[in-house]
């Protein structure tokens, strides 16, 4: 098969799954932050309420679209689609097992903490073309977050790069399975690092405690302030698959990815994609949120620091480690 | 070290809820019980002579803060079951759209015309179907549970006791529990039982001191 | 080193105090502050409340507030009602403790008028007014979550947890009076409601309940470490400044000034239950939850005494003023202020008029406005996310501030 | 390695279509109002006209915070080839990647001391 | 054939973006055309087998520069007329004077580089990651060293500009406060 219908197909099964996995996962939130909240959640659109997701869907769909007098039409329409390629383009390199691979780059680390990074364009595109200053300052406060916990977010990267010497990831999910999980060993740089790599993932997904730029109780609904209808639901979708392919990455760099016993590879990898993303939510659902420049402090003065020194001990120990201890 | 013990006994306490009982219900499904004094919506009863008790002495329309209230007074005949001579309504309307349940109405009546029910009314798509009209009023009278209060029991238990009874000093949890669904507001028994309650007066109360000059006793 | 007119506001909202007052013009010289209308269509203006924010970036270098938005005539229709119609009115005053409304206006009718309540009635009277400031507290602190964690969050969570037990309460007041808002139990010289039977053990268990999810909600706010970030030099406000505003309530005691009503002025049950003032120092935003946490501990104590020594007794005075021409007043002006759970409720009536029954003049003196005065002094050097922060903090009720 | 980057932008091409999918099937869905009113396209300002532009000048932290994520993006960058030939070099190359970021991390410090870090 | 049509489309694309930076009245608009000429850069490297550049160009330039840019637009004052004064006759004329220059310098470098007939044969074994670590570990050793000095110098000048810029009205009442 050539080179682009394999990414084609496999890109169209992954986006199918993912699409399916987020339905399912909103429900699931719903639910779960339901009884967190002691309420019941969805109940009445299908068992369970579990056809809410889709409900929700064709209501959005259905909505009229506004574009806002003054908003920079072109910009304002792209930046949806943008966010929707950039958060799915992601997962080109995630590997779901040793042979379902979208596209194996051998930079694929590299790849990702790119396009990832990308999303900033389109977020502070919607702030800026929807000429209204509740989104504005959600697009600012949405970039200058992004790029600053792009930092942490490379050196915890950095760790299983280092202590797998591989940049690809199913390279790296190769070596765990050949040796340990990171997050369990060794333990310093690992679960620190994981730690340090889940709380990025939040702030680049936009997720409490880390969700300032959306910050509905200060800037209403941030950059998405003057969208309706379908872009909206591009927003919201490309939030939810952010996090889902972040939790997948997360998953495959500190987790072992497809590697588990008894049953194939494919099905560890969606459990413990799942499992961070259900952790994901739990933390959503609890923590309050931080203020802008708390955020940024967090960042520069501690999780910078701590990645860096990360980073050093991983190297550290891959170079004086006892050959058994790895 | 200390944010991360704080976290996770955040973390801990919402889990936690997210197994214990919902505190909430699917509403239209399951219908948390009201407590027996719960009042949304009016009926217009009749007296122990099985007629409309209400005689249109307009006393709900004056006192209706939201001036939700018409009655059209009819004309003073002869009753069929009684053959006394008394007075009618010919209309009563109460615009549930304004109505704020203060239950006013309910409190001035003398003649327990005018109660309340337990039941709400249907969820409506226009406004003007929440005006309730007279048959209305007269059906909801048969059909819905009434709620605990009207109006001379009300006042009754109000009232500070005239005279010292000896009866024991318990509130007067019997009286109130009168079964709701009793289709015949019978006068004078729950005053009877509602009495004792306030048969013993706190020392310090005047309870029959001469009324302050402001006010007027009627 | 230029020191514009902006920093110039913010060095001395830092020092100590803000001119609300100065001209814009001032500030806008070269027209790089943005002007950005806060409300009143705004999720976190608890109701309808509207600041105009001048900004520098994300901070506040001028904060302008506007009510009216919720105004309702109140007191002009106080005075085209009879007094005996005049309760189930002010229900709507502060929406969030209706029974405070209705005992602040009858108190003050009473005075006017020179009714005795009988004992009963006032220990009644100051049983609800404690399980009121339960249920209002509560729905402070949920609301004041949601400011700081967002109704998609860890906000709403502490949210609808607090309305599952400020429910409880309800339930109660559902229980005595047949209704969850408009409960019209208060009547010029006494109760309209006695309480039912088994009602003390119901109190009991409810406060239980609440007693024991207290520990909850402190994980969830007070205790944690975002909230402690997010409340803690916030919003300072200073009790001199809250004394010369007017500021009362747990906005004041926040403030380290010791002032409580139902100590200094007691009323109803309180000269015979003793209070416990509870206060707290630095005047942010984490005090104010202090306060409130250590009132909320308070009342439930207060409710359990309350109910425990209900006098038995009728729960009317005299005959009940019931009907519009029993009550009528020639003359004479009271005001009677009560301690609700926002400060000092304050009721003025001038009696007489051309229609006796009437009132002349109905000033309602509402905590919640006073409360707001403050904004324009405490918002300026904070940022847009304290903005929010703040304002929940000092728990305004646009009800009552607009009326 | 082309052929990864064909399948990569094979991807990128079918989630794009998603994009447009969904925005087509809304344009077939979608209600369409019967008469426009001006007040709709409004911008949201709460319910209030819009006063002024909806642009402010930030201020010049923001391009710190950016001078300093391209900084630190480079150093990751040198770092990744870096890693990758760790066991291979041993001693040498840790000693060299250790001296590169300890020099790096002198700046942060500098900027730690004079308060750059600090937001507000 | 595919490869020189898909350069075609690719140089097409950052060239046609490139002018459109330049042309763009609003400045925003500019800096995301940019965004569009970084990209198809990318793609450039990732044809000629470069990844790991394609890549890092996708991090540094289009996630890193752009935003920087994006920023330092929005830390200027909004000044109604943006756009270029047409009516300026001297500057399109310096500009392009500037343009030339620097294309003579890089076509010139382009030309002397020794080796460059070879070049397609050393394509054909693409450069690893392994290649390029240890080509900066073993041979350019100092030039990395001097690197993180100038990284040092780019994060000491970032500071005191932002010192510059910001006189920190918010900092001082503290000290005086202590």
């Amino acid at each position: 098969m050539s080179a682009l219908g394999h990414g084609a197909l496999y890109g169209a099964v992954l986006i199918a799954v993912m699409l399916s996995t987020v339905a399912v996962g909103i429900w699931f939130e719903r639910k779960f932050a339901g009884r967190m909240q002691s309420r019941l959640g969805p109940t009445i659109v299908g068992p369970m309420g579990l056809l809410q997701p889709l409900a929700d869907v064709v209501k959005l769909l259905q909505k009229e679209d506004i574009i806002p007098a003054g908003a920079d039409r072109a910009l304002f329409n792209l930046a949806p689609i943008l966010a929707t390629i950039f958060s799915l383009g992601v997962a080109a390199v995630l590997p779901l097992s040793p042979r379902m691979i979208a596209a194996d780059l051998d930079i694929g680390v590299v790849y990702m903490l790119a396009i990832g990074g990308l999303m900033v364009v389109p977020t502070f595109m919607a702030g800026w073309a929807s000429n209204n200053k509740f989104a504005l300052l959600g697009g600012m406060r949405a970039v200058a977050q992004s790029i600053s916990y792009g930092v942490p977010l490379v050196l915890a990267v950095l760790v299983p790069v280092i202590l797998s010497g591989s940049l690809s990831l199913a390279g790296i999910v190769r070596w765990q399975s050949e040796h340990h999980w990171f997050a369990l060993w060794p333990v310093i740089p690992g679960l620190p690092a994981f730690a340090l790599y889940f709380m990025a993932m939040l702030a680049e997904a936009n997720r409490i405690p880390f969700d300032i730029p959306e910050a509905e109780s200060e800037l209403v609904a941030g950059v998405t302030t003057e969208y309706t209808g379908a872009k909206f639901t591009l927003f919201y979708l490309a939030e939810y698959v952010h996090t889902l392919v972040g939790s997948a990455i997360g998953a495959a760099l500190f987790f072992g990815g497809w590697d588990g016993p008894f049953a194939p590879g494919l099905h560890w990898m969606v459990a413990k994609t799942l499992a961070l993303f259900v952790v994901v939510y739990w933390v959503r659902w609890t923590l309050l949120r931080l203020r802008s420049d708390q955020l940024m402090e967090l960042c520069w003065k501690w999780l910078t620091p701590i990645g860096v020194a990360l980073v050093l001990f991983a190297a550290a120990w891959v170079q004086f480690a006892p050959q058994g201890a790895l | 070290m200390g944010h991360i013990n704080d976290t996770l006994r955040a973390l801990w306490t919402t889990l936690r809820t997210a197994f214990r009982p919902t505190s909430t219900v699917q509403f239209p499904a399951v219908v948390r019980p009201r407590g027996e004094r719960y009042r949304v919506s009016f009926a217009l009863p009749d007296d122990e002579n099985g007629e409309m008790a209400c005689i249109g002495c307009l006393t709900c329309e004056r006192i209706c803060p939201s001036q939700v209230i018409k009655v059209k007074p009819g004309v003073k005949r002869e009753s069929p079951v009684t053959g006394k001579k008394r007075a009618y309504t010919d209309d009563f309307v109460i615009d549930l759209s304004a109505c704020i349940q203060c239950e006013l109405c309910v409190q001035v009546c003398n003649n327990d015309a005018i109660v309340m029910v337990r039941e709400a009314e249907q969820p409506m798509f226009e406004r003007e179907d929440l005006v309730l009209g007279f048959a209305r009023l007269r059906k909801n009278a048969t059909d819905r549970t009434r709620s605990w209060g009207y109006g001379t029991m009300l006042q009754e238990s109000q009232e500070p006791a005239k005279v010292e009874k000896k009866a024991p000093a318990v509130k007067a949890a019997p009286a109130k529990t009168e079964p709701v669904a009793a289709a015949e507001p019978a006068k004078t028994e729950p005053v009877a039982a509602a009495e004792p309650a306030k048969a013993e007066p706190a020392k310090t109360e005047p309870a029959q001191e001469p009324a302050p000059a402001a006010v007027e006793p009627t | 080193m230029e020191m514009t007119e902006a920093t110039l506001t913010m060095q001395s909202a830092r020092r100590g105090r803000v001119d609300p007052h100065r001209s814009m013009r001032a500030y806008d010289a070269d027209a790089d502050l943005m002007l950005l209308h806060f409300g009143p269509q705004h999720p976190s203006t608890h109701g309808v409340f509207r600041m105009d924010l001048h900004l520098d970036g994300e901070i506040i270098v001028k904060a302008t507030p506007y009510v009216g938005y919720l105004h309702r005539a109140v007191e002009k229709l106080c005075e085209r009602l009879t007094y005996v119609q005049q309760t189930p009115v002010v229900d709507k005053n502060d929406y969030v403790s209706p029974m405070t409304n209705e005992q602040a206006l009858t108190m003050a009718f009473e005075k006017l008028l020179g009714v005795e309540v009988p004992r009963r009635a006032r220990w009644m009277r100051t049983l609800f007014a404690e399980l009121q400031r339960i249920a209002s507290h509560l729905l402070w602190l949920g609301t004041f979550a949601l400011d700081l964690g967002g109704a998609l969050g860890g906000g709403s969570t502490l949210f609808l947890h607090c309305f599952r037990e400020r429910e409880l309460i309800l339930d109660l007041f559902e229980e005595v009076t047949g209704a969850r808002f408009h409960y019209n139990t208060h009547l010029i010289g006494g109760n309209r409601h006695d309480l039912p039977a088994g009602f003390a053990p119901k109190v009991h268990a409810a406060l239980a309940i609440i007693e024991s999810r207290l520990a909850e909600y402190e994980v969830l706010s007070l205790d944690n470490g975002i909230f402690k970030m997010r409340s803690r030099g916030v919003g300072v406000l200073d009790g001199e400044l809250a004394l010369e505003l007017g500021v009362t309530g747990p906005n004041l005691r926040a403030s380290g000034v010791d002032h409580d009503l139902r100590r200094d002025a007691p009323y109803g049950a309180y000269d015979e239950l003793a209070v416990n003032v509870v206060t707290a120092q630095g005047g942010d935003c984490f005090a104010r939850t202090q306060v409130r946490f250590g009132e909320l501990r308070e009342s439930i104590r207060l409710a359990r005494a309350a109910i425990d020594g209900m006098p038995e007794g009728p729960i009317c005075g005299h005959k009940p003023i019931r009907q519009p021409g029993q009550a009528k007043a020639t003359g004479g002006q009271v005001y009677v202020g009560i301690e609700t759970p926002r400060g000092e409720l304050g009721t003025f009536v001038v009696g007489g008029g051309d229609t006796p029954t009437c009132p002349y003049r109905l000033k309602i003196r509402p905590p919640s406005l006073h409360a707001l005065s403050a904004l324009p002094y405490i918002l300026p050097g904070a940022t847009v996310s304290d903005a929010v922060a703040i304002l929940g903090s000092l728990d305004p009720i646009m009800g009552e501030a607009d009326r | 390695m082309q052929s990864a980057w064909l399948s990569a932008l094979a991807f990128l091409v079918v989630s794009t279509l998603l994009g447009l999918g969904v925005l087509g099937a809304a344009k077939a869905l979608r209600v369409r109002a019967r008469k426009d009113s001006r007040i709709k396209h409004l911008t949201y300002e709460c319910g209030e006209q819009p006063d002024g532009l909806a642009w402010m000048q930030f201020h010049a932290r923001y391009y710190v915070v950016a001078l300093f994520f391209v900084l630190f993006d480079v150093e990751a960058v040198f770092l990744f080839p870096w890693a990758v030939v760790l066991r291979e070099l041993g001693a040498q190359a840790f000693i060299a990647a250790v001296s590169f970021v300890v020099v790096l991390m002198l700046g942060w410090l500098y900027a730690l001391r004079k308060e750059a870090l600090q937001w507000q | 054939m595919s490869a020189t049509l898909g350069f075609g489309v690719v140089a097409a694309c950052a060239l046609l973006s490139a002018v459109f930076v330049v042309r763009a009245v609003d400045l925003i608009r500019a800096v995301l055309w940019l965004g569009i000429t970084l990209v198809a850069t990318a793609a450039l490297y990732a044809m000629l087998g470069a990844s790991f550049l394609a890549g890092v160009q996708l991090l540094l330039y289009v996630g890193g520069v752009m935003t920087l840019m994006v920023f330092g637009v929005m830390i200027t004052r909004r000044h109604e007329g943006i756009a270029p004064t047409a009516t300026d006759t001297v500057r399109p004329v310096r500009g392009a004077v500037v343009a030339a220059a620097l294309f003579g310098l890089v076509a010139a470098a382009i030309v002397n580089t020794e080796g460059l007939d070879e070049a397609p044969a050393r394509a054909l074994a693409p450069l690893t990651l392994a290649d390029l670590g240890r080509s900066i570990l073993v041979e350019h050793l100092l030039a990395f060293e001097a690197l993180s000095l100038l990284l040092l110098a780019a994060i000491i000048g970032a500071v005191v500009i932002a010192r510059r810029r910001d006189p920190g009205p918010l900092d001082e009442p503290t000290e005086a406060s202590r």
